[in-house]
């Protein structure tokens, strides 16, 4: 980190005191932030605190209700994404933005695709830059795919080798690791430092403070909309930042609590998904954590949707508190006692234009219908408790989810399904985009849970949290589970051994 | 309000004071579809024939497709209205039924016109000819035209419509009877539903499944137009005969190109005029749809009303190169 | 990029044979077109085993002149249903254009062709930029609006025209010709539709603006965050697709006899039925402007070979119900088959 | 840098007015504005029709709306989960052909009836087939069978038309209850109404409709069973239209293959214009009852007033557009407004701050 002088570089972009408000909601009250060439900004805040606001500002997605914006000296508006792509901004959003029916190619160089000599697009030219993009990145992908049914790493990745394509001077990246697992993320900081060695200019947002610290120049704080400090990052600490993210200090990161451990809940006997995984058995008893780790793409998702019923499974059984599970049927899991916190809040957590109190009730519509018609006011109560415990940052009950910031929406998920009260909880991706705050506590809410001798099953790519909270821990590797270990085997190392090294699978 | 229909004589207590020509009577047209320039002639007739008969107000009302219950609400909105004379070419004789009867009940006269309803529902019937002579003079025409022998087809309006089927039922009986039309085949009968396009298909369409095809008769302006048109456009040009009854200022680009030898029809405007006498003398109580009552329909003449109510307004004229250019309708 | 093999993501078998040149064969064999050229071909080759007489000069050029307005307004549609629309408006702008083309022609008999044919392309452009203006400006689905002018520009036509016809013989006898003559054994207005499909295609697949209209069916939010100018292109795409209906608004009047108030309406579904046999995805996204054309040479064809088939006309239309039914079904199961394969080849083998 | 954040103005304070974010509340929700322009047209036309102010009005007026009523009903629950059916009128025209064909067969009038609306159960199945459990898209799905339901209808009925129904039986379709002018079908359509508002508003399977609606993927998750409810309201719309068929042969005392035809485009405008979203999610039973009836009444008032068709063509068309462009105005003008009210309230700090 030679980079002393990155202060000094000049100005490629300061944007000062922009708001942003939606109708009544204040998303940003004061957006400032100052860009150099030739550094890495990172960008924290807590869960809601407008970073992804101040992305689309700066994405010229959203129009700034004031501010004053500076481009490589000269004052200047984006009134569209056009406006800030010609400035020589590109951006990768915090939700992947894919076109599904284009082929992974053309979704890179839509727009600016390769033309022959009659002005029309020339699709091999095309595939085959962007094949040498995917070489760069060191990621196997083929270009004349489709890129629906991508899983949310690729398609992230496909965002990387979009903006990287795009040779922008300033790059802007809002959690792009969030889906990242930790070969691909070092594979990304090598890419990002090149870039800004070639003299761009990088705001990068995360959660992870170790990427952060990493990664980063300066560090740039934001908290409840407002810019609050901004730090070089070789002279601030970990608990200096959070200490201006949250306004207090945050003890410590995973408060794992022992548990008695109880039955076993939820028994998988050689699950198996052709082309996916196979011969998964594992079980997991009341006030137990399970950890399911693994590389991006290993299946873990996948055995957890077979579990819950979400795809169809080719073999083997699930059993909860002892009875089998019909295969392909949610209904009957949760009837059973399983609740599943999916990995992607906004297409399969939650009902993005529904009100939190009816997303919180959902799950139990069921058990508020009297005589088949449903008691509207038990379902608001209900709803208002759990948002309660999980602290909710809402303005009413009756608010859309879609108007909460993304750590929020995920404490809504929960909410959601620890009404249920399940026998047994499956998370994939629980901290998944949220802020340390936040993450804390969910870490307490999980323990919590299991103290209260809910099984837990936990898939997570972030290797502290599953060391952290796991009691035992469950390798996946290309659709085996190559590994059991207990927590006091579970080490970094063992972990990773068991998540990469192929030649040594013996189950 | 209450049962489907009422007995004829139920209208005779409910007419106005015998014989005493109302002044303030209203009468309005519900032809099968607005927007139809057959029917638009007629009604040109018609309003003309109801101001001369002495009626107040004359109002046309009408759906924009022909379907067989879109004109029910209209005879409600009539009824609900107190018209005195509700004139109507029927989509389908028993649709308009039951809501006739409740228009009966409330005092209206009931004339069909152009295509008859149940005879139950009104109390008389205008028609534009003897459905028989019209009848048999396409078959004649579409004889003389292929030389008496060889295959032909009907190309109708919809499937339901009383009048062409009642047509077509005497000309299928003609043509299975008469000694002189033994060599003619009856191959086909295909429906236009009075719209254009449908109607040029289906032309296209018998030409192409019964290639020794000799001639087309389409008792319909809307399907002998259309199928005018695709002759006229294709190699069948002079080669198939086509007959009908059409209108002369649809047909005349067609008669003057060879398309079309010789159609027929009746003055359609006489038919609306004759329909707004009786509609008058039905609201005068002068005539009561029965049998032998007599009415005169202004310059036209006397007519007499014949069993079942019907009274026919005159002879087909038939259309040809020489005496086209005479009409204008 | 060398980092040490066990670190990667260990997907090498993943992309095997899977490489980005696709065999030539295995490209044609997933032609979402394939199913319904085939089954047009098929149908073709039945009929005229049975009745000679399907493919004599006169039956070929009737199967031209059938398909034509059918083929440009599928086209125009597949434009608009791709970025995710929908145009049901398109049968009254038909009949608006082909009425005012018959009332230019009553009382201008004199206009060139030409012109008439500018003039009709430009009003369906007006009525078609209505559409797009009320969609993307008002931002609310076009199903709605279009199903809205549906009515409105029926009402207008039915109040401009009021019960008046136009006639064939009040038209020239060149214009009338355009569905009469032909050129290459095409009939003239039969060609001239079919370079507009074929310019229409190059455009969809080979012009960038045209893969903005794919890119914004895939996913509208997205293309709107990438800076597609989405409310441009959407735009531009009523406003083509309504210029395509009033030229075959033009069309309708040289090749059909009367042109009045109900002039072409109920074509919208028979339309959107027309690309959908021809593998257009309903919610936008894929499909193509050639696969619609043929669907609607097949819906056409269908209809003219059960006739030539003598097949009961009662069953013509079940039948053509089961068609298009049909046609959804194989399109399924292909992207089902598709996907199971992907699975199975980039799966592991476990 | 830290002059910048002292700088900057403190919004929340400037705000806090207008801090209160709640759901729009009944009395302003979507479905009440149409019940008042539902109320209002009805006092305007009583008073500048004449006539219209009769119970002879209502009578008419709600025979025409049954079928449209009848349909709508299933028609809003399954444009609330997202998808269409465009076959509804072809399983009423169909049901109709068969109820003539069974009738004039000999078969006793209410195994006819019973007949036909077996037929289109077995429409609404196979409808329902294809859609929830081939997922297949309903458009596309729905297209087809509007032409299938309708040439199955003119296989089995032909060009023929049975009219010789009974005639207690006809009578009685559109028969009132005493002197009040409602007609008696009134009674079983209130009930198939109630029946659907309570379904969608009142019950878990409602709930999940609207998950549905949103996102197919979190109600998976939730464990509602897509296919299996798509697959019921398919049913029920096969079912009720079948109904509406049964309705309409003997109102109209006619069976014919045509019946009904065209029907299916008039329900989706009246489902819409009752503030049901073509996109899924939203809508509710008393906006579509409102907006039905808005259809209904305006038809018959322009009927009375004996106002061309034209008219009320251009009308519905306009009002249909009206309904999706009004909400969409009306936020445009309350953002313009909030951040007219923002730009007053930064630029009068900023003044204050000066004169500091
Ligand atoms: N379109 C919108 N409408 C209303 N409110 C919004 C909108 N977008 C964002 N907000 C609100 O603005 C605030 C800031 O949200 P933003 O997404 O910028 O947070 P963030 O810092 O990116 O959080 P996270 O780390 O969870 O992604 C939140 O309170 C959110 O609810
Ligand atoms: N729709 C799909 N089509 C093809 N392959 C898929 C699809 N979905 C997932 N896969 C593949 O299946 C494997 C398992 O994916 P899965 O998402 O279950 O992994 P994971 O371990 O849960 O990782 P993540 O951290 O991304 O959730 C991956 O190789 C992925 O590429
Ligand atoms: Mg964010
Ligand atoms: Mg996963």
């Amino acid at each position: 980190m030679q980079h002393s002088t990155v202060y000094e570089n000049a100005l490629a972009l300061s944007l000062h005191g922009a708001m942003k408000t939606f109708g009544p909601v204040v998303a940003l009250a004061d957006g400032t932030i100052e860009l150099r060439a030739g550094e890495i900004m990172a960008l924290c805040g807590e869960n809601g605190a407008g970073k992804s606001t101040l992305v689309k500002i700066l994405a010229g997605v959203h129009a700034p209700d004031t501010g004053e914006f500076i481009v490589a000296g000269q004052h200047c508006s984006f009134k569209s994404v056009a406006d800030s792509k010609a400035m020589g901004v590109s951006v990768i959003y915090q939700e992947p933005t894919l076109f599904p029916d284009l082929s992974v190619a053309e979704n890179i160089f839509i727009g600016r695709q390769p033309k022959n000599r009659l002005g029309l697009i020339d699709h091999g030219r095309m595939r085959k830059n962007a094949a040498t993009l995917f070489e760069r990145l060191g990621v196997p992908m083929d270009p004349a795919r489709r890129a629906e049914g991508l899983s949310i790493a690729d398609q992230q990745l496909i965002e990387i080798a979009k903006a990287i394509s795009l040779d922008a001077k300033i790059l802007v990246m809002d959690e792009p690791t969030a889906a990242l697992s930790g070969v691909e993320v070092d594979r990304l900081f090598k890419v990002a430092r090149s870039l800004r060695d070639a003299g761009a200019a990088i705001l990068f947002i995360s959660h992870r403070f170790n990427e952060v610290m990493d990664l980063s120049n300066r560090i740039t704080v934001m908290r409840d909309g407002r810019y609050i400090d901004t730090h070089l990052t070789r002279d601030v600490t970990v608990e200096r930042i959070v200490r201006d993210m949250v306004g207090r200090d945050v003890d410590t990161l995973f408060p794992k609590t022992e548990a008695a451990l109880g039955e076993t809940v939820l028994a998988v006997d050689k699950l198996g998904r052709k082309g996916v995984f196979s011969n998964i058995s594992f079980e997991v008893r009341a006030g137990e954590i399970v950890a399911l780790a693994g590389l991006v793409g290993a299946g873990r998702t996948e055995v957890a949707r077979a579990i819950f019923g979400i795809d169809k499974r080719d073999a083997g059984s699930v059993t909860v508190a002892g009875k089998a599970l019909p295969p392909g049927n949610p209904q009957a899991a949760i009837t059973s006692g399983i609740g599943f916190v999916p990995e992607d809040r906004r297409k399969q957590g939650l009902v993005m234009d529904l009100s939190v109190a009816r997303n919180t009730a959902l799950t139990l519509r069921h058990k508020f219908s009297r005589f088949g018609l449903i008691d509207g006011r038990a379902e608001k109560r209900t709803a208002a408790t759990w948002s309660r415990k999980l602290q909710v940052k809402t303005s009413s009950m009756d608010q859309a989810v879609s108007t909460l910031s993304g750590g929020n929406q995920q404490k809504v998920v929960l909410a959601k399904w620890l009404a249920t009260e399940p026998k047994v909880l499956i998370i994939d991706e629980p901290t998944r985009g949220i802020d340390v705050g936040t993450k804390s506590e969910v870490h307490r809410l999980i323990n919590e849970l299991a103290g209260h001798g809910m099984a837990i099953l936990m898939i997570s790519s972030e290797l502290p949290e599953v060391l952290g909270m796991a009691d035992r821990v469950l390798v996946m590797h290309e659709g085996l589970i190559t590994a059991q270990l207990d927590r006091n085997e579970a080490t970094p190392e063992s972990v990773m051994y068991a998540a990469t090294a192929s030649q040594e699978k013996n189950s | 309000a209450g049962g489907g229909t009422t007995e004829p004589g139920a209208s005779g207590s409910a007419g106005a004071s015998g014989g005493a020509a109302k002044t303030d009577a209203t009468i309005t047209f519900i032809p099968k579809q607005l927007n139809n320039p057959y029917t638009d002639v007629v009604l040109g007739g018609g309003k003309e024939g109801a101001k001369a008969a002495g009626f107040a107000t004359t109002n046309v009302v009408g759906p924009l497709e022909a379907s067989a219950s879109s004109q029910v609400t209209f005879i409600n909105a009539e009824t609900q209205a107190g018209t005195n004379a509700i004139v109507i070419a029927a989509n389908d004789p028993d649709a308009v039924c039951s809501a006739l009867a409740e228009a009966r009940t409330a005092g209206a006269k009931i004339v069909a016109f152009d295509s008859d309803t149940n005879p139950d529902c009104r109390d008389v019937f205008i028609s534009q000819v003897v459905a028989k002579d019209v009848a048999l003079i396409q078959t004649k025409l579409i004889a003389q035209q292929i030389g008496g022998k060889g295959e032909i087809a009907i190309l109708s309006a919809t499937a339901n419509a009383t009048n062409q089927n009642e047509w077509i039922k005497f000309m299928e009986e003609d043509l299975a009877s008469n000694p002189e039309y033994k060599d003619i085949k009856l191959v086909a009968k295909v429906y236009g539903d009075d719209d254009d396009a449908k109607s040029f298909q289906e032309a296209q369409g018998l030409l192409q499944a019964h290639p020794n095809l000799k001639g087309i008769i389409s008792p319909t302006t809307v399907g002998i137009a259309a199928t005018a048109r695709y002759l006229s456009t294709s190699e069948y040009k002079g080669k198939v005969a086509l007959t009908g009854l059409g209108l002369p200022n649809e047909m005349r680009s067609f008669v003057k190109d060879g398309t079309v030898t010789e159609f027929a029809l009746w003055d359609p405007a006489q038919l609306g005029e004759v329909s707004a006498y009786a509609a008058k003398a039905l609201v005068d109580g002068t005539i009561t749809g029965k049998a032998g009552d007599k009415f005169t329909a202004g310059a036209l003449g006397e007519r007499t009303v014949e069993d079942g109510g019907l009274v026919i307004v005159g002879p087909p004229t038939v259309f040809n190169k020489e005496n086209i250019d005479k009409y204008d309708f | 990029m060398s980092s040490p093999s066990h670190g990667t993501l260990n997907r090498a078998p993943a992309s095997k044979g899977l490489g980005p040149h696709t065999s030539g064969l295995g490209a044609f064999l997933k032609l979402r077109e394939l199913p319904v050229t085939v089954a047009l071909v098929a149908l073709v080759i039945i009929t005229t085993i049975a009745n000679p007489l399907f493919l004599s000069p006169q039956g070929m050029k009737d199967l031209m002149l059938n398909a034509t307005i059918m083929m440009l307004l599928a086209a125009g549609q597949t434009m608009v249903i791709v970025t995710r629309n929908i145009d049901l408006s398109v049968g009254s702008i038909l009949g608006l254009v082909a009425f005012g083309t018959g009332t230019i022609f009553s009382s201008m008999p004199n206009m060139p062709i030409p012109l008439v044919l500018l003039i009709g392309i430009a009003f369906g452009a007006v009525l078609g930029a209505f559409n797009g203006l009320l969609t993307v400006w008002a931002k609310v689905p076009s199903l709605v609006i279009t199903l809205g002018t549906l009515y409105v520009f029926r009402g207008l036509n039915n109040a401009w025209a009021g019960p008046k016809q136009h006639f064939a013989g009040d038209r020239p006898e060149a214009f009338g010709n355009l569905s009469v003559d032909t050129v290459l054994g095409m009939p003239i207005i039969t060609l001239l539709a079919v370079i507009v499909v074929i310019i229409l295609a190059i455009f969809m697949s080979g012009a960038r603006q045209g893969r903005d209209l794919y890119a914004i069916g895939s996913d509208p939010e997205a293309a709107k965050l990438f800076g597609i100018n989405v409310s441009r292109r959407v735009f531009t795409a009523f406003l083509i697709n309504g210029s395509l209906a009033g030229l075959a608004g033009v069309l309708y009047a040289s090749r059909f006899n009367a042109v009045g108030a109900t002039t072409g309406s109920g074509l919208e579904l028979d339309v959107v039925a027309a690309a959908v046999v021809g593998g257009v995805a309903i919610f936008g996204g894929s499909g193509t402007v050639i696969g619609a054309a043929i669907g609607a040479i097949l819906l056409n064809t269908i209809t003219s070979s059960l006739t030539a088939l003598r097949v009961d006309k009662f069953w013509q239309q079940a039948i053509v119900g089961v068609l298009i039914i049909t046609a959804i079904l194989i399109d399924r199961l292909a992207s089902l088959r598709h996907a199971k394969n992907l699975r199975e080849k980039e799966g592991r083998n476990v | 840098m830290s002059e910048s954040a002292t700088a900057t103005v403190d919004t929340s304070q400037a705000l806090s007015g207008t801090q209160d974010v709640r759901g729009p509340r009944w009395y302003t929700g979507r479905d009440a504005i149409m019940v008042y322009i539902l109320v209002v047209f009805l006092l305007y036309a009583m008073i500048t029709i004449p006539r219209f102010a009769t119970p002879v009005t209502t009578g008419f007026l709600l025979l025409d709306v049954i079928p449209t009523l009848l349909i709508a009903m299933p028609m809003t629950l399954i444009i609330i989960t997202g998808e269409i059916d465009l076959s509804v009128a072809s399983i009423a025209g169909l049901s109709s052909a068969v109820l003539g064909v069974m009738w004039a067969g000999g078969a006793n009038i209410w195994v006819s009836m019973a007949i036909a609306l077996f037929v289109g159960l077995l429409a609404g199945i196979f409808n329902g087939v294809l859609i929830a459990f081939v997922g297949l898209p309903s458009l596309a799905v729905t297209i087809g069978t509007l032409a299938l339901f309708r040439g199955l209808a003119l296989v089995v009925i032909g060009d023929n038309a049975v009219a010789n129904f009974p005639k207690e039986i006809t009578a009685f379709a559109s028969s009132k209850i005493g002197t009040t002018g409602i007609p008696v079908m009134v009674i079983p359509v209130l009930v198939v109404v109630v029946f659907f508002g309570l379904l969608l508003h009142k019950t878990a399977f409602g709930r999940g409709l609207y998950a549905m609606g949103y996102s197919k993927d979190a109600a998976h998750f939730v464990g509602i069973n897509e296919g299996r409810s798509k697959f019921w309201l398919y049913v029920a719309s096969g079912l009720v239209s079948a109904s509406a068929g049964i309705f309409w042969t003997l109102r109209y005392t006619s069976a014919r293959s045509d019946n009904a035809s065209g029907l299916e485009l008039t329900v989706i405008a009246a489902v819409l214009l009752g503030g049901v979203s073509i996109f899924g999610g939203k809508g509710s039973v008393p906006g579509v009852l409102a907006g039905v009836l808005l259809i209904g009444s305006l038809n018959y008032a322009l009927r009375l007033g004996r106002v061309s068709d034209v008219v009320l063509v251009t009308v519905t068309g306009l009002l249909l557009i009206a309904s999706v462009i009004a909400p969409s105005i009306s936020s445009a003008i309350s953002t313009w407004r909030h951040d007219q009210k923002l730009r007053r309230q930064l630029s009068d700090e900023a003044t204050a701050t000066a004169v500091n």
